[in-house]
């Protein structure tokens, strides 16, 4: 029995086999033990892609440590996969650690021989240990009798052995789960489970103990997405109109679930440009609202975006962004809607940006993107990402706002965003704000340019007054902001800054660099448009800043957020991360990239 | 704060604000001055009535009303109308949108507005042309017109607004012409009564782009669809030569088929009650246990 | 009589009255005669503003010079005007010149006796000297019996008169302009002119004298629209799909009246979105296409721009720059859609960008356009303004293309464009790109990820080479892009840096300011993004750079194309003119600023 | 070049391109081989075929054809096969589109798709759910049926697709259900000689998300509507105790009257000649006077 304090393993399976599932609930069992855990889901692109194909590759990659985790790390120290193709494919990634044990089904090797041999020959070759293993037959005429399901059951009990985890504990989370099923099958999947935990496929040597920490906490277990739609509802949003689209799309199915019972209302409206159209008529109408979507549902609302900015109606969008442009990568994670959040719609529209690096995070945003929204009355946008969404963590159970009044609004809140209170005084275009219902304060609201009676007005000096009041607006949002708190160094030869959900691996990055002994600093944001003042200052005290960002750059093309860095600062902020893979940012890449970067400047 | 509801009643002065820029002898006047005499005579208040329109010649009617309102965007008018009947269904909703704004970019809110019959009186201000613009084809513009966009003559048949509204479900469709004073105060006034979705489609004069649009010095072209009990009487008085037929809002048959003599036909086509997506949206959350905030994050404990 | 070379008057009207129409027929005359115009119309926001309201304000700027003029200029010497409201209304905008001449029309003076004295006392107080007149009788019985036309061919022949311009030569432009006109009507609209030309409202020594000069090149007179519109078919491209808006509609106008004689198709489309797509549809099958749309538009457009990156459909969009954000202020002028055009799709989705800033661009802007989204395969979107859709220039008559095959474009329109050839080697994210009807090169295109099979890719590696591909073809581009011109000199105290309509104010204040002995060059772009290389070099060699925009900016706010020039640079760019006044800049406003700016630098 | 007009006659393996990932039991793969089997039949030349799709699981048949082909954006394949028609007017168009894709998002589109009537065949694949994103309510799901996005049932009655499209103007509606294989082709076959936009709408099976939308495995709730002129055979195979109506699809009252039976009846709703826009716009051009570009500037010059 090996004692172990941070390990990353992946079950992987055909889509609709249940990987996930299973995955599910041995991190229950692990975070009720105490143990800190994170995971990531893999989810194939199409909804039952043929098995035992390449497309079909589907599963949980799991990190467990004994103290908080942000991110999914970088190589994963054990697999468990289904068949050869899988691992064939997921081999691509380089994703598994040296010495790395892969437990390898050969449930399928009879009708695939030379692929399973040749997959195990690569494995061998690329220094991983290939541990083979069959499903025993009692296991595999009980799946028969499922009709095919209950395999991941059986994978199940091979990791609960494999991590020591109690039996009858991790049954109490199996019973949970599948509390709908009809008991004798319900008792098949049990039975399963316990054949794979009594398979002894690895030598009780070499199984591993995860020692849990007892909570002083409660804990909760939440992906992005859930969070969002709880902060939702804690920031006293009671309307959520939006259209299906992949990653935003829990988002609304949460929220259809929950917020009829805290009196929301839930909206599926016909498009995305119908969608916030109603979060901006429930916003005038003084009910708080907001919508979410992915990158082509953004793009669909910058017109109506640009009503909110004019007609100074608040609205909140939320934008998970995936791979792109266009339909681009819907399951991947990527970073470059910051651009079109910050400026895609047509004229000068201002409005402020927030990006969200974690579960905390998206919990809490809907309520600073209220609070900016309903001050400042303009549009307040959200980006999250693909990977954000999708990924569990354990986390203390989160401090309620029950967020009424946004002048009210907890100071908690405002610090986690890095934010001080809004001045009191932020000039309206329109001086007359109220909402329907209210006698005497009538007042028409329109896109067309006004002045501060509301009316229109094609007069040079009311348009650029009316610029000017709205410029304001972020800089008195800017003049609130201070600066993120810092990791690793206050200075010295590298600052890596990034946004949204790089944080994780800056934070980890920099911690090993600087345990290492090597000076750098990292520097994080959530809110992303504006910046705070006086970052020259910050970058000033650092010999080199580069950003992290999962998007394309080169020499020649700088990557979004370094490009709004280098015109703020007029620093050479290099990209030192710009990729644009679809997989969230490696803690080990950056640590080598970062020192190999300080080994070609300090050789040039 | 005033309790308006009791001292003061609505005058149509209250329900002045800014003075129209239409053209001379534009048909949005006439549409302004009948919306208002309706709300007079059925004392709706200011503070709880919303205008909404999208943008057209049409779209500026809010800024006309002392009430509320949004002039928002083309053809986006009616998910914003949904919002706010969403937020706050006690407020009057009157959305306000021309034949381009309706049926050319709003097309897809319209037919949804329509199936999800929210409570609001639509009106679609029909002139043909696309006003604001300056004259180029709308989705009604006659065939064979020529404008601008099309030299030769408006290259299709142009869509039938009547047919369009009843094949997408509508619960409640109206036509009206705005000189005909009455028949278009009794139109808005049925329409207003009607729970949900009543649209009402408007003949509406543009003098300036599309004179030729509607005969409104002769009436003797025109046909009232009246039915005793449900419709909308006839208007003598403003289209003296008009022929009437009597005619049963009730069957959808019968609607569409008369869709047919559209724009020939005045009066209620079709009526019937059916669910309310904003009702059911709304008694959905009424209905439903409400939960104590502090129990949200309950089911996520491990 | 006096001689003139340089002189700028307006004839200010109300609405519906014929004063642009009046403006027309007087400048084609002085054109013919070999004048050089330039001509902005003042066009209200409503339809039909009621008359006399500060609304009802339209009319024509003309400028006229015996040397070639690139903009509206500075300040009128003339002004002619209907009654005491217009002349209220336009003195706000404080574009007359000292000394300025205003002609009034005391033909209301009955009716506002109050108000007519307080605009004259105004106007006299400010140093303008005010000419009143009335119409005459006879004038006054003629226009009542053609239902009050006409007072603007009284006025018309009271301009002739002033400038000395020949009765018949001018009433033979009456004829051809009103040639569907009935006889006697036509007769009774050059008997009022012969009224207004004997009306004697002038002194004859007050009268003016433009020596024309003969041309060697024959002259065309059009506004921007309608240059661009004949430059589409030029071009070679044969389908138009657009949605009316203000002020891209007159594009259409134009191209419904020609394309079907050209062989191309006009398609007019239920909304923008729609219209784009009809655009790539085209493309796909192999007809060259083109949108033209104003900010509204563009912000719903961005989705399918995507998909004309990913799937490397080439398409043109024309984007002709209104005041906003929102509906804004559609009949004004500004350059605020830069970064929705530039960044606004969602993604990262590589484009080109290209301004316009004449008569001359908006003809060959087409073809070069052509050019880029054929040879790259992507979009190609093209900035005009308000200002430069409207105004009407006399060029020479411009040499034609009659491009067909892309490759073949004539050098001077690359020229023009500062651009050498394209590479012939760019590199496609797909290799097969043929379109429909070629046997056996049958594809499928999409706005997923694809290898350079076509065929649907997840893979990281697949997703960043795409990225890579794509953006090496705005690299390609920006290698092919020569330094634009540049104005006065070539190094020294400052650099004012601009694009699109500024054009012709930058030229003129940098040549007035280098004739004062400062040291100043200009430099402006066309193709806007990408920017050439090695533009540091350039910004260096000045001690300040700044640029000229049309959009807001502040101390805290870079103006957009100061932002991009900051970050591309890091050079300290401000913005010198970062006003969103709805007005095109004065150059006489750059030349104050610029001395301004370099008066406070030199103290500082 | 080879002359493969001549020399290769088209076969179902020709077809075939990529292997497609719909899941098992889909409805999309039979919609996919009835496609493959019109082609054959009619022997329809690959290079000459262009499928243009939208987003959802239906988005990905062009993938599967080894035609031209377009995988678009969400709700707009319409507005891209029209920029088609008018530039290569000897194309064949087939349009794929989901319920959502069509009826949500792209209802406007297609309510000018259907207008325009410009030569396609508009294939609706209706499982009444948004597959692609995983089971949320489509504007088709049946009241009622609990979805992620209306945990309670969905809220409202479905849009019907016959009437939409009838209401919109269309000159060719016919409805087929997949799984009833001749029927199926025979509809494609009809709709592909129909002139103009012929509207297909097709009952589709969603076995991962909405199995309970279409019992295909019972023929006794259907009706074949069937002329024996003009109509489309009854599939006695595919669906032996389905009942027979003779009806005439010629008649836009009759089609109206029995768009209320939908979904429950098959056969060609209604057909007529209308006017194609893409032929009016590409005869304007051909019967124009064309000019010489040497002339363009003329009328220009002073
Ligand atoms: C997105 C967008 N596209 C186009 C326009 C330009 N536009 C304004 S109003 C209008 C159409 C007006 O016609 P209609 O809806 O019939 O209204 P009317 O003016 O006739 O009352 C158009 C195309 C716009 N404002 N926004
Ligand atoms: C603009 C945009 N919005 C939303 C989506 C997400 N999306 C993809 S397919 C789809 C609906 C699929 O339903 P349907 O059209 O019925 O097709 P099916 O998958 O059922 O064949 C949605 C909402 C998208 N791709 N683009
Ligand atoms: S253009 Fe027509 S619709 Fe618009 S204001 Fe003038 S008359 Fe009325
Ligand atoms: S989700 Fe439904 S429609 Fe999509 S592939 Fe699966 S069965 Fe077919
Ligand atoms: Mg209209
Ligand atoms: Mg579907």
């Amino acid at each position: 029995m090996q004692k172990k304090s941070n390990f990353r393993f992946e079950l992987l399976m055909d889509a609709g086999n249940g990987a996930q599932k299973a995955g599910d609930i041995l991190i229950k069992a692990f975070a009720k033990k105490g143990v800190y855990v994170f995971i990531e889901p893999i989810i194939p692109a199409e909804i039952s892609p043929p098995k035992r194909t390449p497309f079909s590759l589907s599963g949980a990659v799991i990190r467990l440590s004994d103290s908080d985790i942000t991110n999914i790390g970088s190589f994963s120290d054990l697999v468990l996969v289904e068949h050869e193709i899988l691992l064939e494919r997921r081999l691509q990634d380089q994703e598994f650690t040296e010495g790395c044990t892969i437990l390898l089904d050969l449930g399928s090797k009879k009708r695939a021989q030379d692929a399973y041999e040749a997959v195990e020959k690569k494995a061998a070759d690329a220094g991983y240990n290939v541990v083979s293993f069959m499903i025993s037959e009692e296991a595999e005429a009980l799946i028969k009798s499922l009709n095919g399901n209950g395999k991941n059951m059986y994978y199940l009990g091979i990791l609960a052995c494999l991590f020591n985890v109690d039996k009858d504990f991790l049954i109490s989370f199996i019973k949970q789960t599948f509390k709908k099923l009809p008991k004798d099958k319900l008792d098949s999947n049990i039975q399963i489970f316990e054949f794979g935990f009594n398979a002894q496929v690895m030598d009780e040597a070499d199984s591993l103990l995860f020692e849990g920490i007892t909570h002083k906490n409660e804990k909760v277990l939440l992906d992005g997405n859930t969070a969002l739609a709880l902060g939702v509802i804690d920031a006293g949003i009671r309307l959520y109109a939006g259209y299906p689209i992949t990653p935003a799309s829990s988002i609304m199915h949460s929220l259809a679930r929950l917020l009829p019972a805290y009196g929301g209302v839930l909206h599926q409206a016909e498009d995305e440009i119908s969608a916030i159209g109603t979060v901006i008529g429930s916003y005038f109408a003084g009910v708080p609202a907001i919508t979410a979507t992915s990158g082509p549902g953004l793009s669909l609302k910058q017109e109506f975006i640009g009503l909110s900015v004019a007609s100074e109606i608040p609205c909140i969008v939320v934008d998970v962004q995936r791979g792109g442009p266009s339909t681009g990568l819907p399951t991947r994670t990527e970073q470059t809607d910051l651009f079109a959040a910050a400026y895609g719609s047509h004229g000068d529209g201002p409005k402020v940006v927030i990006s969200v690096a974690n579960v905390d995070d998206c919990f809490y945003v809907p309520h600073v993107a209220r609070y900016i929204a309903e001050v400042c009355r303009l549009p307040v946008i959200i980006l999250s990402d693909y990977m954000i969404s999708v990924s569990y963590r354990v986390v203390d159970k989160l401090k309620q706002s029950k967020l009424d009044d946004v002048r009210k609004i907890d100071d908690f809140v405002l610090d986690h965003f890095y934010m001080n209170r809004l001045s009191d005084s932020i000039e309206m275009v329109k001086e007359n704000q109220n909402s329907p219902g209210i006698p005497d304060q009538m007042r028409r609201v329109t896109g067309l340019n006004t002045g501060s009676s509301g009316a229109i007005e094609y007069s040079a000096d009311s348009n650029h007054r009316a610029h000017e009041v709205r410029s304001k607006k972020i800089h008195a949002v800017r003049h609130a902001l201070k600066m993120p708190e810092r990791f690793g160094s206050d200075s010295g030869d590298l600052l890596l800054v990034g946004w949204g959900s790089s944080r994780g691996a800056i934070e980890e990055a920099v911690q090993s660099l600087v345990n290492d002994g090597v000076d750098v600093g990292g520097l994080h944001f959530k809110m992303v448009y504006p910046l705070p003042l006086n970052l020259t200052d910050i970058f000033q005290s650092y010999k080199h800043v580069v950003t992290v960002e999962m998007a394309y750059g080169d020499s020649l093309k700088a990557t979004p957020f370094s490009m709004m860095l280098r015109s703020e600062t007029l620093c050479d902020v290099q990209g030192l991360i710009c990729e644009a893979k679809g997989r969230p940012i490696k803690p080990i890449y950056l640590i080598e990239k970062a020192q190999a970067f300080l080994k070609e400047v300090q050789h040039a | 704060m005033p309790n308006s509801d009791v001292v003061n009643p609505v005058t149509m002065k209250d329900l002045k604000s800014s003075d129209p820029r239409w053209c001379t002898g534009c048909g949005d006047y006439t549409i302004l001055v009948g919306l208002r005499k309706f709300m007079v005579q059925n004392q709706i208040f200011r503070e709880n009535t919303v205008n909404i329109s999208g943008i057209g010649c049409s779209g500026r009617i809010p800024h006309y009303m002392n009430t509320y309102g949004i002039h928002s965007i083309h053809g986006r008018a009616i998910p914003i109308a949904l919002g706010i009947a969403l937020a706050k269904p006690e407020l009057k909703l009157f959305i306000h949108s021309g034949d381009g704004d309706s049926l050319s970019i709003g097309g897809n809110h319209l037919l949804h507005g329509i199936k999800k019959n929210f409570n609001c009186v639509y009106l679609l201000f029909d002139n043909q042309i696309y006003g604001l613009t300056k004259s180029q084809t709308s989705p009604t513009t006659r065939q064979g017109l020529p404008t601008p966009s099309h030299p030769s003559g408006a290259m299709i048949e142009p869509i039938n607004p009547i047919s369009f509204a009843l094949g997408a479900g509508a619960s409640f469709v109206a036509t009206t012409a705005e000189w005909m004073g009455n028949h278009f105060v009794e139109t808005l006034d049925a329409a207003f009564k009607h729970p949900g979705f009543s649209f009402v489609h408007i003949a509406q004069r543009c003098p300036k782009f599309n004179p030729s649009a509607w005969n409104f010095q002769d009436s003797s072209w025109l046909t009232f669809l009246v039915d005793e009990q449900a419709g909308i009487a006839a208007d003598s008085k403003s289209a003296p030569d008009a022929k009437v037929q009597s005619y049963s809002p009730h069957s959808y048959e019968n609607a569409m088929a008369i869709s047919k003599d559209v724009p020939n036909v005045f009066g209620l086509v079709y009526k019937a009650e059916k669910p309310m997506y904003d009702k059911l949206v709304l008694d959905a959350t009424k209905n439903q246990k409400q939960k104590d905030l502090d129990d949200l994050l309950n089911d996520y404990i491990i």
